[in-house]
């Protein structure tokens, strides 16, 4: 005789469309002109470094780069969601969110470029590297939450990572113990859908990502991870809900990769153009200009200040990068240990070519 | 006979076992119908169907444990790990359960499974996609470790492994995919997999590496015969079991030796050969034994990977430094 | 603005109350007494056998051990519902489950003597070995699945773990492959509600375990895991659904351990008296002897003669056991590899005592 | 001074560490109310309470993970894993975290983190829970590994492996947690992570040894000073990084040397110890270097435990050969 344990809903918001008509009302931020125009410029930023990172490494100056194109909303949803306070624990596609948090353009062409120093941020100091292993990042945002309760420090952890990753142990692990210890995380999944060549059908049966949360007893929802708005809306509701000791929560921000996988990467080996291009109609910088222009007179002049201002950022950043000589040979050494083991020391001159 | 690079000799090793024994199957990420992201599998997708070629979830540990069942019941599975820096995830089904199942059975059920990896740097890959963690591998008891350094040899070993009853990890120097090809018959002639191969025989100065050092290596040998250094060169291929016996002959006859490989020195895998030297051989060395290897430390990023990667001049000089010791 | 994107339930179901009074109609195979009597039959030779486990183990004849007692129909309930074509994988508390398989009290005191021989099963020879890495097992199910899958084998995969391992990736990992691919594996979670020393709540803020199929597409549902009847009618259930290649499917058992972890453990530290009294009240023997006497004439004599036989048994196993010589240390190298390397064997004879 | 045994020494430095830095906290499986399979954190969680003694979730890759990014920010975790047979999860944290972290920021973010486990056999354990994985964890560059093998060396230890700013591996002999005791004064006074012990000085052979291995090697020094041969006996203790100088002033002394480990012999961390000798202390070598270790086999369950281990015999064996080598 079965008797009811339990019930889920899980739901999705959205509030502006493809061509940047609101859905209902919008929240109070986003009828600030300022503001909108803070987002846009953020994703047009992104986007500039974007195309320029992957130019440098088609002419074999900067190393394998991982395009956020098509998905800028996600990162600037979320770290202009963000404080000080906050600890942005990132995948490795999420230059958006870097850029909002100050890390420069520089340190990311330097990482990008295959140069530790990229990672040394001048600001957001507590913010974790670009993490490579897949899902690995997760429980290091459940350490970093457990450290603020512990040490009473105020703010929140933020993680992010892809469709793909919600399929590691490493995901499933910490968004328990999230739930179990009631810490403050907030997990993004960035869905843009594919994990190199595998769909998101591939991944996993679950009709939604966001219902993953519920194995862990956390709240989950989908937003429309194109929409800049919705992003920023729903992690600052999480934040809050997080920063007030309610614990963590799960959001799965809907998108599209537009690019390849990265620049090692041929998509055309497994999908098809008519996909991709189905998505450019709802990628996330045409929308919000046009509500720019719609609702907040943004004009052609406006767009082509920013572009310029854009182009002439990311340059200088790149004249920067390319004229900074590597690190010494020696530099693999000093930061290993606090203080080197005499054994490192000694067979760094004894071992090789110093 | 075609002239293949080292991923098609692999990829022609994948298709004939797959054409001789139905039950063998490959799965991992990306690598249906994408061929894998070094195309080690372009075209079995196609060819064998979306059964025998599947792409899994992001799940390292997944894919490892789903091969221990696979195999358990009846399966060959050949099991691909993206970067060897994504190997670690599966150590916990290598270390207790693959290596274990025939042991712990007394042979009821056992595990005849493949776990492929690219290893090594020297292709300016991203973090953590260029580690050598043969060593750790090795030191499982009950697993079989084998890393090829040519096409001819990867075709080989790698038709040995999948049909050896065993599990075998399979760790293909990526530096070496593309970089060079030679003549490779489908024969469907495998290779021992306890056996090192004799690249060159020579008198005055052992050397023996695996993988892409063999680059080096023989590089090394070549430029040391000019100056009339006779060196025997041996690749070591299969890591575990060791062929302790050609070493230790080899050593025998020429009194010296160096040892090279990629990963970090410190409880590397040239250890092991070194102290088996230093056991069995010790009043035949005429010289310290020398480790050419990377540093302790992490592999750096692409901008100073070359600085850490051992090369030729390393193994010259320390070659050179062991023939002149008296 | 919210719009729903998936909704989900999670139903317990149970067929006889702690005192063996039915709720509702039984399945049409609890109405047959030989079925039952043999389901009771199972689960007092199951508890005969841990007591004589804990007492050899006591006395120094046995390695650790973990005891079942009180969870003896989720074993019973399990294998009752399994052919041969199915596959066991199992952790390490599933001993009533391995004794109807076939595996006898023999090979299963000298598993838990810490003798190799006790895996090398003469029955169900295609069952795996009990699993002491906690959750580890789950991916070989999924191996096993998809084995059947590709060889067209019939029958499916069960495995059973307990609330703790629901906390580990594998868990997670595998449940996920399942639902992706379609596989014929049933998971079934032993909810005794302790891992050791950590209560389920600690494990998880999950409301009940069940629900974590959801994260992975698979149906999940709760069942009394006192009543050897409901288990064993779900899990039949399960197992049709998954033969008819209609996937796998997620069951919790709910039940209580009444003994320590292991012989190694002292529940004392971390439990209160009170709360195992309390479940005692609800184990599955009594319930279903209540009900064979209620309802099939099962008489006291009846319960002698079970008793004496089960003891008869388990004592005949005992002596078989004890009187088992070792093997030869050679053992421990002579199974390693089809073929001994060259290495191996001489490393035998050389780095110590033969 | 009171007398502990191990595992109430290591119970004495968690505490001490607990009282004199808030950051330190402690999880795992079972460490709080339970205090602890083998009871090293009994009492801790009664006395700092639930806040700072927590029971995980059963997630060792959690665990090791969690510890990383508490690490990262202001905390110093110790973290438990209840045997070292589950620690394997665990690697791909520490290897492609803990021990990278500070490098591939450069210094921004550490890992002052500590990943206690119980390792090695002789306790008639269950299977999985009798491994010695210390030379696969020595092989990670960027992390220390130590082992004691006495109360206070555990006590020392432990309070330098959780004060030290980097991740350090922390495997404890589980067979000597209960198996002697010796005075041990809680004066916080750690000891360093860097140095071996010579535990006695001797002249015709040195045995090094660490963990449970020291108190075989302990004995055999006893008896073989009876037929008159002097031991220089070593306690390695911290793994990594390795005291090479130590070890290679010993030998240089006495021109013999025995290594003595429970793992398997195959790409053990005796290996590393020989071939380090093989190098720097060739002429300096009376006779072969002769490893003492486990075989390469899986650990066998508990009736053939015994056949496994090295023992005293096998020590004294090793000893008499090498020293009637000519
Ligand atoms: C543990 C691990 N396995 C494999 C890889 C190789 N790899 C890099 S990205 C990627 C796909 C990731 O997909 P997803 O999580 O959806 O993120 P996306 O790249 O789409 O942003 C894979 C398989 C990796 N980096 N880490
Ligand atoms: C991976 C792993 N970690 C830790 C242990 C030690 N251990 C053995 S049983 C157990 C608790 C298991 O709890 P649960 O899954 O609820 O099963 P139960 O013992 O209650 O049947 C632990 C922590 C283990 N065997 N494996
Ligand atoms: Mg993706
Ligand atoms: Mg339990």
């Amino acid at each position: 005789m079965p008797t009811r344990s339990a019930g889920f809903q899980i739901n999705c918001s959205a509030f502006l469309d493809a061509v940047g008509k609101p859905i209902g009302d919008l929240p109070k931020f986003a009828r600030n002109k300022d503001i909108l125009v803070a987002l846009y410029s953020a994703m047009v930023k992104t986007r500039t470094f974007d195309s320029k990172a992957i130019a440098l490494q088609r002419t074999g100056q900067l190393g394998t780069y991982a395009s956020s194109l098509g998905q800028e909303a996600i990162g600037v949803g979320v770290a202009s969601a963000m404080t000080d306070d906050d600890v942005f624990v990132p995948s490795f596609r999420e230059h958006g969110a870097q850029l909002w948090r100050g890390v420069s353009l520089e340190e990311l062409f330097l990482y990008w470029g295959g140069d530790e120093r990229g990672n040394d941020f001048a600001k957001s100091r507590q913010d974790f590297p670009v993490c490579i292993p897949v899902a690995s990042q997760f429980p290091h945002a459940a350490g970093v939450a457990l450290a603020k309760v512990q040490k009473g420090d105020p703010g929140a952890a933020v993680v992010v990572a892809g469709d793909g990753a919600t399929s590691k142990g490493d995901f499933y692990e910490a968004m328990n113990v999230v739930g179990a210890w009631n810490l403050p995380v907030v997990f993004v999944i960035n869905n843009n859908q594919w994990a190199i060549s595998v769909p998101r059908e591939g991944q996993t049966a679950a009709k939604t990502l966001a219902q993953k949360a519920i194995a862990c007893g956390i709240p989950g929802e989908q937003v429309d991870g194109n929409d800049v708005i919705a992003v920023q809306a729903i992690i600052s509701r999480a934040l809050t809900r997080a920063r007030a000791g309610k614990g963590g929560m799960l959001i799965e921000c809907l998108s599209y990769r537009l690019g390849d996988h990265t620049t090692a990467d041929d998509a055309s080996r497994y999908r098809e153009d008519a996909e991709v291009s189905a998505h450019w109609q709802l990628e996330p910088l045409i929308r919000l200009r046009n509500h720019l222009v719609a609702t907040h007179g943004w004009t052609k002049e406006d767009e082509q200040l920013l572009l310029r201002t854009c182009k002439k950022e990311v340059e200088a950043a790149t004249d920067t990068y390319l004229a900074t000589a590597p690190e010494p040979a020696r530099a693999m050494f000093d930061t290993l240990f606090a203080k080197a083991p005499a054994d490192v020391a000694a067979l760094f001159e004894e071992v090789g070519n110093g | 006979m075609a002239e293949l690079t080292m991923i098609e000799a692999i990829r022609t090793a994948l298709s004939r076992a797959m054409e001789e024994d139905p039950d063998v199957i490959i799965f991992g990420e990306d690598v249906g119908i994408d061929g894998g992201v070094f195309r080690a599998t372009d075209g079995l997708f196609q060819h064998f169907g979306s059964s025998r070629v599947r792409d899994t979830p992001l799940s390292e540990a997944l894919i490892a444990g789903m091969a221990v069942g696979a195999a358990a019941h009846g399966l060959r599975p050949v099991a691909e790990i993206q970067f060897s820096g994504f190997i670690y995830p599966t150590l916990d089904q290598l270390a207790n359960h693959a290596s274990r199942l025939r042991n712990r059975t007394r042979g009821r059920l056992t595990c005849p499974m493949v776990l492929r990896a690219p290893y090594g740097g020297g292709i300016k890959a991203p973090e953590h996609h260029s580690e050598s963690i043969e060593a750790m591998l090795a030191h499982i008891p009950g697993l079989r470790v084998v890393i090829p350094s040519t096409p001819a040899r990867a075709y080989g070993l790698l038709l040995a492994a999948i049909r050896d009853p065993d599990p075998v990890v399979f760790l293909e120097p990526k530096r070496l995919y593309r970089s060079t090809s030679e003549a490779v018959e489908d024969t469907g002639e495998a290779l021992p997999l306890d056996k090192a191969f004799v690249l060159q025989e020579g008198t005055d100065l052992t050397i023996v590496a695996w993988g892409a050092m063999i680059k080096g290596a023989t590089e090394a040998t070549l430029q040391l015969a000019e100056s009339g250094i006779s060196v025997d060169l041996i690749d070591l291929a299969t890591l575990k079991p060791i062929d302790r016996a050609t070493i230790r002959a080899s050593v025998e006859k020429t009194g010296r030796c160096v040892i090279v490989h990629e990963a970090p020195l410190t409880a590397g895998l040239g250890a092991e050969i070194s102290a088996d030297l230093a056991e069995h051989c010790l009043t035949s060395l005429l010289a310290p034994i020398k480790r050419v290897a990377g540093y302790d430390t992490v592999m750096p990023y692409l901008r100073l990977e070359a600085h850490y990667m051992p090369d030729t001049a390393h193994i010259i000089d320390a070659a050179r430094n062991v023939m002149e010791f008296s």
